[in-house]
This record gives structure tokens, sequence and C-alpha cells, in this order.
């Protein structure tokens, strides 16, 4: 079945839902508290049999520069100017039937992030969002145990998000130099030096 | 009340320390500690092809109580770094560690907050085998070194050489 | 000086004595009060493929319940990858589910080659399916080996690896790494085969066809095999679907669902092969689905390798072919002389193309992709998002291992200590997938 | 006659000192260094969440323990019954039938009441 039709039958089963089709995949952004009744409807309706994955993606807010190793050849540098400050946390649906795939996005904001738990639709969300919780901080009211599952127990932080440090240890060289990890190697300053 | 404690160092004891020596480093148990893609080629250098049944090292002692060599195998995460230190408690003495791979011994190409930069941070490495995973030659070229090493060692070192400090579980 | 109180209510550990790593595994650890024990079946334990740590809930060999707990190998690759550019996130990913790294690198170069709407050529998707096959095949007998090992079958993995062997020859001798090789690069392939690359697979084809009745013989109708196998961890066709569960797994309940005939890639739609299914849902018809797959990959590998078609292995685009045309340079592999003279005689064009690529990348347009292969386990999914840079703004990957571990607990309860550790070699879970 | 038996108490001896000097010799020279952690349980790399204390074994282990106790001893008696199994002819076998015979009793009772199978 083609995607147009599928975006058909989106539209009419569920109103109200902006979807897009990028790259041959239809994505639907829905608001968090509908996203249960949508997965109910997208599995008995139009049988959407598996969810494939669910998984969260990190727009943080305010103006940052998103690629600082530009700087070093004088193009320009890629920044963002006042990001959404959003969590998307992502689900990924599959028809075995209709041989078709479809994307739901939800987006909260990472301040506060919580989504209602899946795992009465789908029992496979439990540990997808239980990495949810534990790389983003979002919380899913519902999940029977909802806890850290791949970091320690006692650790800090949820390290996924792009305010996270990537955490890495400095390079060390001869003569005591050192080279700071990827994600705080600035090359301006070395450059301008 | 090891005897070993209280012999005297000096060069009274050399050929019984070679002789003590030499069957300590021919038929070395390693303890099965394999973690990631070094652990595959850990067994494939223990398989048929590769064989390390030819260095005495014919079984690999899943249980520490029954080894002699710790093989970190793989990339060490913070969350198993109080294992691995708590299996190495757990081994008999004398004990050694075999680092392989890069990952294993300096964190490797994962610079991140998930990774153990090197497994000496937490216990003293006796060999350390580069390659990501090191060919099964590198890791048997490792071995071969790691029982030269210990044919030189000498009953006083192991009292300095290893000091236990207990977990602080 | 009054006696010592040893009645047993005073002998009896109380909650808090039980030092447990985590927060909340004390309920459990109540349980054991009522005649059951609480044991870790941990991270270091010869059966659990790799750092899977199962809390057993036990009631004298049986097993009451089973909570895994994962994460003592996670990687942050999926963070990592975030701060290299396109072309060196494949070194990241093949190292995810190092049992199938070309599944790992087609996956995520597919979906990068998505996003910049461009298309291997047309070799380099051939070269991409026999190489994916043969990992298949590969891993699968990796699986053999160490479940014959963990059930009994020594003899079983010392033959595996006997095989695995010459599989591993054959991709080193193309991408000069055993294992890890990052030889799939986004456009197409880093260089080409090598000029007796055919002939190579097609003896290695011959030889693996005639070993795997050597297998079949010694485990088919193994009465020890059976006794372990059969009627172990079953998991039907709805528990799959709820659960999640893809794969030899699947395909073991009955539904014939695999990626390489419902969403096929890299062209493999044009091989005749047939999916592998079974009705018995348990241990005993995952391996005979397993072992039928390793058949039906090697006939794709000599369909595939007969029609192997001439041309280039990488994209012609030169904003994005990985400049270097590996050869015997002056100083030993490297740049070959015709390169160097081309770029830094003839071409300005192709310096500027091969600097930009060597210091910073190719920027690939935004938006967001998921692309799915057929891996060993069942469906390896990469969700890639990009926002326009050099650098991949967020890599998911959905791996089938991570997924195949939840539905452990319903699979064994009932079953004694030993068909655990037949269920968990049933289930395949490489640990490098599940935690990342 | 005592000259009979002078192999049988040498291997015994031998035996047992081989045994004892072995144990006694590994603990007196080996180097020991304990330390808590290495005292503690060995529970695959974790603080142990099994408490032995205070856990009644459940009763299934001791029928497998009788169990093998019999038809362990059953199979004692048969070496010395198999080493000189030409000297003793068809009594020994006759013998020998009538005593593996009784066992088998046992053995059929056993696994018609159920005591094989585990739960």
């Amino acid at each position: 079945m083609t995607l147009a039709d599928l975006e058909a039958d989106v539209r009419a089963g569920l109103p109200g839902l902006d979807t897009a089709v990028a790259f041959g995949e239809l994505t639907v952004q829905v608001p968090a508290d509908r996203i249960l009744d949508v997965l109910r409807r997208l599995r008995d309706e139009l049988d959407f049999d598996y969810l494939v994955d669910l998984s969260g993606v990190h727009w943080p807010g305010g103006d940052h520069m998103i690629d600082p190793q530009l700087s070093t050849t004088g193009w320009p540098e890629h920044r963002v100017l006042g990001g959404r400050g959003v969590i998307e946390v992502t689900y990924h649906l599959l028809s075995t039937e209709r041989n078709v795939r479809v994307r739901l996005v939800v987006a909260v904001p990472d301040t506060a992030p919580e989504v209602p738990s899946a795992t009465g639709v789908y029992p496979t969300a439990n540990y997808h969002e239980r990495e949810v919780y534990d790389f983003f901080g979002v919380l899913f009211p519902g999940h029977p145990r909802l806890e850290r599952i791949f970091m320690p127990d006692d650790w800090v932080g949820h390290p996924q998000r792009k305010d996270y440090p990537l955490g890495g240890v400095d390079t060390q060289y001869q003569g005591g130099q050192a080279v700071p990890p990827p994600d705080e190697r600035v090359w301006s300053r070395e450059v301008a030096r | 009340m090891g005897l070993e404690e209280r012999l005297p160092a000096g060069i009274l004891l050399t050929n019984l320390e070679r002789f003590v020596n030499w069957g300590r480093s021919s038929s070395l148990w390693p303890a099965t500690f394999g973690l990631a893609c070094c652990a595959i080629e850990m067994m494939a250098t223990g398989a048929g092809h590769y064989d390390l049944a030819r260095f005495g090292m014919e079984v690999f002692r899943a249980s520490p109580r029954q080894a002699d060599l710790m093989i970190v195998a793989g990339r060490v995460s913070q969350k198993m770094a109080p294992v691995l230190r708590r299996i190495y408690d757990q081994m008999a003495d004398p004990k050694w560690v075999l680092s392989m791979g890069v990952c294993a011994s300096s964190g490797g190409m994962f610079n991140n907050y998930a990774i153990l930069q090197g497994v000496d941070h937490i216990v003293p490495v006796d060999m350390y085998v580069p390659g990501c995973p090191p060919r099964p030659e590198m890791l048997m070229d490792g071995i071969i070194k790691l029982h030269d090493k210990i044919r030189q060692e000498h009953f006083a070192d192991g009292r300095t050489a290893h000091p236990d400090q207990p977990v602080d579980a | 000086m009054t006696a010592p109180d040893r009645s047993a209510a005073a002998l009896a550990p109380d909650a808090d004595e039980l030092f447990l790593t985590g927060a909340d595994w004390e309920e459990i650890a109540d349980a054991v009060h009522d005649g059951t024990i609480t044991i870790n079946m941990g991270p270091q334990h010869p059966s659990t493929h790799g750092v899977l740590r199962l809390v057993l809930e036990l009631e004298a060999e049986v097993v009451r319940s089973v909570q895994p707990v994962i994460g003592y190998l996670h990687t942050g690759i999926e963070k990592n990858a975030e701060y290299r550019t396109w072309v060196q996130g494949v070194t990241f990913v093949t190292r995810m589910d190092y049992l199938a790294p070309f599944f790992n690198e087609v996956a995520y170069c597919l979906a990068v080659e998505r996003l910049l709407g461009i298309e291997a050529p047309e070799r380099a998707q051939t070269i991409r399916v026999i190489l994916m096959e043969l990992n298949r095949v590969a891993s699968h007998l990796v699986w053999l080996a160490t479940t014959g090992l963990e059930l009994g079958a020594i003899s079983m993995m010392l033959y595996g690896f006997r095989e695995r062997e010459a599989i591993l020859d054959l991709f080193e001798s193309q991408s000069g790494l055993r294992m890890n090789h990052a030889y799939v690069r986004p456009g197409g392939l880093v260089q080409d085969v090598t000029p007796d690359f055919a002939d190579r697979v097609r003896g290695l084809v011959t030889e693996l066809g005639s070993r795997i009745p050597e297998y079949e013989d010694l485990l088919l109708k193994n009465p020890i095999w059976l006794e372990r196998t059969q009627g172990i961890g079953i998991l039907d066709a709805d528990q799959c679907r709820e659960f999640g569960v893809t794969g030899p797994v699947l395909r073991s309940a009955g539904v014939a669902w695999d990626l390489r005939k419902s969403q096929p890639y890299c062209g493999i739609e044009q091989y005749e092969f047939d999916v592998p299914t079974d009705t018995g849902a348990d241990a005993y018809a995952r391996f005979l689905v397993r072992m039928e797959e390793i058949r039906q990959s090697l006939r794709i590998v000599s369909q595939a390798v007969d029609a192997l078609p001439g041309g280039e292995v990488m994209v012609a685009d030169q904003k994005i072919a990985w400049p270097s045309k590996l050869g015997l340079g002056p100083d030993g592999i490297g740049n070959t002389p015709e390169y160097i003279r081309h770029i830094m005689g003839e071409s300005m064009e192709a310096l500027i193309h091969h600097f930009k690529l060597v210091t910073e990348g190719f920027a690939v347009p935004a938006g967001q992709v998921y692309q799915a292969v057929e891996s060993p386990r069942g469906e390896l999914g990469y969700h890639v998002i990009s926002n326009g840079t050099t650098k991949p703004y967020r890599v998911h990957v959905r791996d089938p291992s991570f997924v195949h571990i939840q539905p452990i607990d319903v699979m064994t309860r009932g079953h004694l200590v030993a068909d655990l550790v037949a269920v968990v070699a049933s289930l395949d879970p490489v640990m490098g997938g599940v935690d990342r | 006659m005592l000259a009979e038996f002078l192999p049988i108490l040498l291997l015994l001896t031998l035996a047992t000192l081989f045994a004892v000097v072995s144990v006694v010799l590994a603990g007196a020279v080996g180097p020991s260094r304990p330390n808590p952690t290495k005292l503690a349980a060995y529970e695959c790399g974790n603080e142990p969440l099994a408490v032995v204390r205070g856990v009644q074994y459940p009763i299934k282990f001791y029928i497998v323990a009788m169990m093998f106790l019999v038809f362990d001893v059953e199979t004692v008696f048969l070496f010395p019954w198999a080493v000189s199994f030409r000297k003793l002819g068809w009594f020994g076998l006759g013998e020998m039938a009538v005593f593996v015979g009784l066992l088998f009793v046992a053995y059929a009772y056993v696994v018609r009441r159920g005591g094989l199978d585990w739960d």
C-alpha cells in the first residue's frame, strides 16, 4: 500500500494531527495527551501490530552553536537561533500485513518532560521507555517500574541530553601536553594563538 | 600462613624460584572475562584453529577461584568496573591481569562518560595487548611475553607488585 | 550477661542487611523468607552470552521469576557518533553488534544515503549483499558453537569456530580486518574487492555447504540435544508481536516475516531464496530455522557472486566519494602516485574536494530517516537525524537483541535453571547490541 | 598370608599421603593474602544476594542424594565382581543378576513414585 493512501487513512482516522511525508516516510506530530489514544487506534483500526522502536531526541532551547569545528576553515558556523527546548519522543510503528511504517513524534518541553506510558498498548515499550528515561529524563506515568536501565543506579544526570557533556578525558601526549575530549575541542582558540 | 611470604629474597632460592615460576607460567588458566568484540576474538583464539591449549591455557575457568590469569577482553563500562574489581579480588593468588585490546588498555575510541578509560584505573595490569580487536596471534604474543615476565618474578615481588587493598564494598 | 538470643527470628536476616546494589531490590530479597532464594546469574557468567545479569528467584532449581539487568556493556556509542563526521560514524556503528558488523555498517550507510538522496553503484550493492549474508552465516555459526558449548556439545564449539575462521579469512582479505571492518562507507565501499574475490567466495560456499550436514548429524537427532531444547522457552506468535520480537525467534513461531522479502534493500529481491519458518516456537524450532537460514544465505551468496556486475564501487559524486583510492604509494599502502599527481598537479577542484572531505566531511541535508535491515537476530533499525551539518545530530539504533531480553521472564517461568540457559542461548542476544 | 595384603596397604598409604600432603603443602607454602572481598561469597561479581543462612533446603535435594547413594554403592560392588568375572563363572553371574535385580526393583519403585521427575 502506498504512502499516500496511508497518509489519507491516518488523516481520516485521526483528525487534527499534522502529517508530513519526507524521505519516503510518514511522520505524524502527536500532542502528549493524545498519544495513547492514537496508538490504540493505529493498532486496532489500521492494524499496526508492531511498536518497533521508541526513542528520544533532545532539541535544546536558546541560541547555541552546533558545530564549533567549522570555525577552523573560515566557513560559516552552523548556529541555531532560538532552539525549541524540546525532547521529541519518537514512536516507530510497523504493520506486518500492510507492510508499511509510520513515525509518531511527541514533543514535550525539556524542562519537565512527561509522556503517558505506552506499556498498556504495546508491552515492548517497557524497556524502551526505561531507556528514554535513563538517557533523557522523560517521565512515563503508568510505567510499571520506571528506573535506569543502562547507567548505574546511582548515576547523576541523563547522559544523552545535548546539555550533558560527552565526559571524555584528556588524551595525554609527550611533554605533558594534552588534547581535550572531542566535545571540548574549540579550534578557533588554537588557530588564533 | 604462606611460607612463600616469609622466604628471604636473594640469590639462595633462584633455582627454586625459577622452578616455581616455570610451573606457574606454563599452566595459566584464564578466567572468562569476555566483555565485547575482543571476547569473540579470545574465543577464536581458544578454539581449534589458533588453539590456546598449546600454552597450557586449555580451559577457560568461569569462577575466579580457579583462575590465575584474568584476560580483560573488551570495553569496561562504568557499571562493570566494581564487578571487575570484585572478580579480581576474589581470584586466588598468585594472579595476573592481561588487558586485551585498546578499550581495556586505555578506553580506546570510546572517550566518553560510559567507558572506564583504561582498566589499570582499578586493577594492577601485567600485560597490555594493543589492537581492536587484537588478532589471535597478537593475543598469543602478549601471553608468551607474560610467560617470560612471570619467569623472572621473585617471591619477594609478590608482596609489593600486587598491593591488595580490599575494595570498600 | 544474658545469653545471646539465638531464636530463629533473631537470626533471620532483615531487609537492609542484604547489601544490594540498586534502589529497589529489597522487595525481591524479601521473597527469601517463603522458601524461594534470590540469586544473581550475574554479569560474569559463562552462559549468559556476554555481560547480562539475571536476578533469579529460584524455588529449588525451578525458576519462579527472572529480572534481567543490562547496561554492563553500555558504551555510549550513540552519543559518541554525534561528535564525529558522517564517515567516521561507520567505525563506531560497526562495534555495536560485534557478531554482525556488516549489517550495522550497511544499515547506517543506507540511512545516510537516503538522506543524501544518492544510491551506491550496482557493484557495491551486490558486494554488500554477499558480505552481509556471509556475515549472517558467521553469526549463526558463533551462535551454534556457543549454544552447543553451553548445552554440553563441546565439540560443536570447535567445528563452529573452524568454519568461522574460513569466513573471517575472506573478510580479512577484502577489508583488511577480521572484525569491525569499517569497509562499507556512505556512497559505496572504501575500495574494490580483490580480483580473486569471486572464486574465493565460490570455494567458501561449497566448503560451508558440505559442512552443514556434519552439524546436523551431530545434533539433529541427538537425544540429549532434543531433551534440552524441545518444548523449552515457548514464545508463540502473539507473544512475539507483543514483545516486538523479530527474526529467527519470530519465524520459529510460524510468522514468515523477513525484511529481505517484505522491505528489500541493496537489490536483494533479485535473488530467489525462501524464508524458513517452523511452528514449534521453542528452542529446537529456532535451531532448525537458523540451520535452514545458513543454507538460504549460502544460496543467496552463490547467486550474487555469479551476478557480480563490473564498474565502480563508490558513487561518482566527488563531494561525497571518499577520496583515497588505496594503492601502493611511494611509502607503502596509501594514495596512489597517479591520484597524488591528479590532485596536486592537474585539478585544483579535486584538491579542494579532497581537503574538504578529509578535514570535515560532507554535509547531509536536514531530516530524519529510519532504515531497517534483517540482521541475524532480527530487525536492526537505524533512526538517523541530520540538522544539515557535517555531523549526525542523533543516531538511534533499534537493536533486536535489546528487544529480545524482555520476554526472557515470560519464557522461563516454571523451567529449571538448566533450561533457562537453553532459552537465553536460543534468543542469541549479543550484549554489544543490547547495551549500545 | 600377611604379605599378600602388603600392596593394598602400600596403595592406601600412598593415596592418603598424596591427598594430605598436596593439600597441606599448598596451604602452607602458597601465597595467601586474604581480604574481606576475597572471603565473601562469589556471586558472578555482585554483592551476594542469596542469604544462605536460615533457608531450609527443599526436600527434593535429599531424595536425589539418597538415590545417588543407593546406586553408587551398587556400582562399587560391581567392580570386584568384574575383576574376578572369569573365575566366578556362572555362579558369579547368577549371584550378580540377583543383586542387580533386587536393586532394579528399588529403581522401578522410585521411578513409578515420581522420585526422578523434579516438580
